[in-house]
């Protein structure tokens, strides 16, 4: 069921970007409203709710003990799902995750793997035989645009709010429960191509005319963590560069705003 | 019900958590939370935290899914991953199809589902966090969505359980109470017309220990009632004053 | 592939019910000829075959040694499946069970579970590490109405026609093959409701008109366990009474029928 | 075939069950004994129990699955889950799809499907109580099933095994003989055209075994074949009978 | 996406079988180019690629160490996969492997299972603990027809081909790598029936309007070990005696490929 | 990027493996090399082996699915069994998913779609053989397979990745440099209109790496657009010759 914009709504939102405008009067680089809430979901090791505009996405960490992967026996193991439930989109359908689900995921997770944001050779219980298992659900439940920012925020404010449940396994080689070691606070902004106009956060009619996509993770030393671009449109080289610059900038201030609602020191 | 560990239920006449025997558990509903759907709602019920939302009435596929007089109502209940202790799997297990479908049924019968033939009307229920008596909080919560929805119904369905915990009947039983009790009976009731859409019960009860547990659950369900109608208007007159706000700002 | 009655035939239906009489002259609340034979499936641990009218349904139990669930370490495990295969009704496809079967298992689940039919301690084999697993199977053959019922019994009978293979086990408690411990005699009656009367075991035609449908079971001393409304109407309340007080009588004999066939004195 | 254990399967010229090399186990066949379905077969072979069942000619879903000019024969082989002694998952296996694929190619042959354009005729096999050659007995049943359904046939498929155990051809394995024997020859026959419309085999055959084991087969198919027949007989007189005493007993 | 051939193409191909020609001109018991390559697949514990005609196959053997399974403790594990992907053909779709697939695989596995290709007790590690499980996956990438002599010779050449890969794995019993051994060399002939007339090695066209197949699997000393007949016609007795007779030096010829590509001297 | 041993990756300003930083591994590419896809492409690249074969433009089954002013590019990555040291469960993971989806997106620019509403163009990628880069390797033989089936194109894609090892900006990772390596980034380039229609990134890289390691890629795709043209002219001249041949042959 998927939705198409009329011929005139595209004509009019082309003609707005031709005009260096947004529909709801946003900068081509301003973020919408973005509310991030914190451990809101108790059984959950951590959780984080971030609104952007009115895309709502829910993000919950749960940690079980098992065993490591052959090839890195003293690493904890990390991994992450995302459910682009019925609910959040009348595009969206039940069932398995489909290929949109399955690149959110990968993108966030690669975010948080590549960017060692999580130390996980803390999370390592006896080698070879006991780690964490860290798992990261995704859970979208109001679709209005620009999901991996949503989602790459929501993780990482998660995981700076999870702590490990040394307490409630007698086999965990802590007693107490601790915080997730965090290493690096790594955060996203995304970037839409529309016609020759490049621009930051899209809400969904501007997602439904692009071109193509381009997330850029980032950590807090402006070190490249992870990119991907998305869609079936094309960009130019002098484009992702100039989306890598912007994205310095935005991401800093994003990564701010995560530190603040999770108020993390040790970062 | 639960293996029967020697845990305290009740004390001093009164529950572990402070609550008389027929007390219900805190609810409050929000209407309208949700941009995409069509009509949406989110429930607090003591721990428990569910967003229920509505899409339609709108095309049924697959196509002989579609029923020639009337629309379909099709409830989907999920938990979240993370909504529980142990993580839960994604997707439907046995457990979720077959709230799925009671809930399915017991909203039926309150909407004119004559007036949309061969369409289906979607109910998705999420619990975000689970703490005992979910099914009666999403039935709750989706009664209000289908409303805000504009959806035409005879009447909101309102749902509580009620069961037995050491010996005494009791209200809307808690987690422990849950786990450890001796018998859940939750139940989904209309008021306007006195009717019962959803019935399940498990444990063990005898005839007169089952007619004051539905006593007691009735009368919750007629206390719900009100929680949901007024959720509805709050949702009316925030959307009324919106649009007076809109109005004002644009100088009319 | 949805059967549809036609309008003459539901008229018809309406009328008699209406006239306080049933298509094939029973009264309200009289079953239709029960047959059960318990023991005929020889690899099964236990097995029972039960005709309600044309209805006809198997019910077999295999047991495994396993590892119980951590929150029960002293308490075997029960699993109860039930499969509408395609050459029982027109209706059922081939597939994963869906929800009407899922819906039947779990009602009939129900009602061995918590009627605390199995006495689970004694599955016990080594706490916490090795417990027996008890596989029940519901194998739906020729669906002529009232699968409820006649899966119950089945479950019943099937369940008091069990041995526990012990000796087959080299790792099992016991030594030589012992009867499954039953605690309680649970059995369901279900009624359905059509207009404003009630009626049990509906068969096929009966089953199709009907607006509510109501299982309930009862144990031996006449205690609730387990109860289900189905289908998209409602019961008002005093009906479910009426019906808890009518499946007291009705229960009652059908245990007697369950037990003359297990011929189990132990109970 | 199994493992080569030191399973004695011969014993004084005699096999174990005390059956000769050319005997067939005891086969039993009674038609029409389900109601639903359109027509039905159940079959007891030794110590197998199975029920085959036909729905049909009816129209074929899913569409493009339809043959223009002709119906299509599509059997489905399952085994239940305490059929044998170690529970099998519900569910097809590879070993079932197999089955339901050389059963359906074997009954095609003698239905008449060019009466019934883009139609399909289910056939059903429900293995209760398995104790070897449950294909042969399916397949055989599966027949009977079609003809009580009315379906338009030029003749009964008949189906049994032979194979060989320390070393003799011998007719229609037992389940130690299929474990711990040394070859499974399944045949399904028609005997009216003398064809052969199911082979199988596995294990170890000179060639003049082979011709041994399926001279041996074939000749059992003619007598299984004798006892198919019988028991639409028997359907046809008891239907017969039936109706009579209904006429008897309306008083005509 | 079923294909169906023309009339016209049906009626010529008919005249050619009636007539005892081929399509291609070959004689009716002969076979196209048998191109043989063995060890072309590095990852492989074992692989070969065989060309019949246009038909491509691919077979790599993986090897694992694992459980056996309970009632045969002493014997490494066997299993065989075969997948039709939709490059192959346009009328296979993706997904898991349908019937034709299934049997495909099912037919070469009791080639190789019941003609004791590999002397499973030689994999056997520690007795009902840890023996080798031994993947076999045949990949077919270009379909023209006899899908089942192609993947048979295959998987015949990769287990010839194959090395037990002793050193990667601590736990085995022997310290270096070595040949997986091979008790004997089993290849099949598949004939189809057109008509009255039987032949060899069908190309695609001629398997379209075929009315039966059977497959022959012969071991060196002209014993069968598998037979297997297939498609919605029927033989006669007679013509499946006659197509073991031919298959004896069809067999031989094929059994001389395969040992030459593959150069094993101790078979 | 895999964990970080203690592996070394360069000695002497050289890769282990002799490569300059930004030398590329072999690569041969052979157009039209299966029989009965409409086009098709067999590559090596380094220890890669990877084919690529094209149907279509077809109709597009799901209906749902078919785009009503184009056609639709669907790539299917798919990896077999024994192409990698562990043994790959057969089936779509979420890697091969993703990687599907990037590549249909990849290739969608470059073909004049909108000349084939309705319908869908299938592009299936088997690695047999795989050693890093196998995205790059496969996008780059799709490419060459939609040239040899037909389809109108207004370039071939080129793909490589370029990435870091020991600080170092590199091109074409190897094994491996994939393994242990600190960044990846796979590009795709369609060198006539200087587009990038795939790029990814993981691992860590600064600014001023990143723009190095894109320089780096872009300049290797454009000679790897030398290798695809190649391998189709190479293509064309044989087909002529089989041609010339077969008329030969017939005595024209």
């Amino acid at each position: 069921m998927k939705e198409i914009l009329s011929k005139i709504t595209k004509d009019y939102l082309y003609r707005l970007v031709k005009e260096g405008k947004r529909v709801d009067g946003r900068n081509m680089f301003e973020y919408r409203d973005i509310e991030i809430k914190a451990g809101e979901i108790e059984p959950a090791e951590g959780s984080a709710r971030v609104r952007l505009g009115d895309t709502d996405v829910y993000v919950g960490t749960k940690m079980d003990v098992g065993e490591p992967f052959p090839d890195t026996p003293e690493s904890g193991v990390l991994t992450t799902s995302a459910e682009l439930i019925p609910m959040a989109s009348p595009e969206y359908e039940s069932g398995p995750p489909g290929e949109d689900a399955t690149e959110l995921a990968r993108v966030v997770d690669r975010g948080v793997r590549e960017g060692e944001v999580v130390d996980t050779s803390e999370l390592c219980i006896e080698e070879g035989e006991k780690v964490w298992i860290l798992f990261i659900d995704i859970h979208v439940l109001d679709y209005d645009g620009n999901l991996f920012d949503a989602a790459g925020i929501g993780v990482m404010a998660a995981l700076m709010d999870t702590v490990v449940p040394a307490s409630k396994f007698d086999d965990a080689k802590k007693e107490e429960d601790y915080p997730l070691p965090i290493d690096h606070v790594v955060v996203p902004a995304t970037f839409t191509k529309i016609k020759d106009q490049i621009l930051l956060d899209s809400q969904l009619e501007e997602e439904k005319i692009a071109d193509a996509r381009l997330t850029v993770s980032l950590n807090e030393n402006d070190e490249i963590v992870a990119m991907q671009k998305g869609l079936r449109g094309v960009f130019d080289y002098e484009s992702t560069k100039e989306c890598i610059k912007k994205a310095k900038d935005i991401c800093s201030e994003t990564r701010e705003k995560v530190i603040e609602e999770v108020g993390r020191e040790n970062i | 019900m639960g293996s029967n560990k020697d845990i305290e239920l009740i004390e001093d006449g009164k529950r572990m958590d402070g609550r008389e025997f027929d007390e219900l558990r805190e609810i409050t509903i929000k209407a309208g939370v949700l941009k995409r759907a069509d009509g949406s709602a989110y429930l607090e019920w003591g721990k428990n935290k569910i967003m229920a939302a509505v899409y339609g009435p709108r095309e049924m596929h697959p196509r002989h899914a579609q029923e020639t007089r009337k629309a379909v109502v099709r409830a989907r209940y999920n938990m979240a991953a993370f909504s529980v202790p142990d993580r839960k799997r994604p997707g439907p297990d046995r457990r979720s199809i077959e709230i799925s479908k009671l809930v399915s049924e017991a909203l039926e019968k309150v909407v004119f589902t004559e007036k949309y033939p061969r369409s289906v009307i979607d109910v998705f229920i999420e619990v975000l966090q689970a703490s005992a008596g979910t099914r009666c909080g999403g039935l709750t919560a989706a009664s209000v969505a289908l409303a805000d929805a504009g959806i035409p119904m005879s009447d909101l369905v309102a749902s509580c359980a009620s069961g037995k915990i050491e010996g005494q009947v009791v209200l809307d039983l808690g987690k422990n109470e849950d786990n450890y009790g001796q018998a859940d009976v939750p139940v989904g009731y209309i008021p306007r017309s006195d009717d019962i859409c959803l019935l399940q019960m498990d444990g063990n009860l005898t005839e007169e220990e089952y007619e004051e547990a539905m006593d007691m659950a009735i009368e919750a369900c007629k206390e719900i009632h009100g929680i949901q109608r007024e959720a509805l208007r709050e949702r009316y007159s925030t959307e009324l004053k919106d649009e007076n706000e809109k109005d004002l700002a644009e100088g009319v």
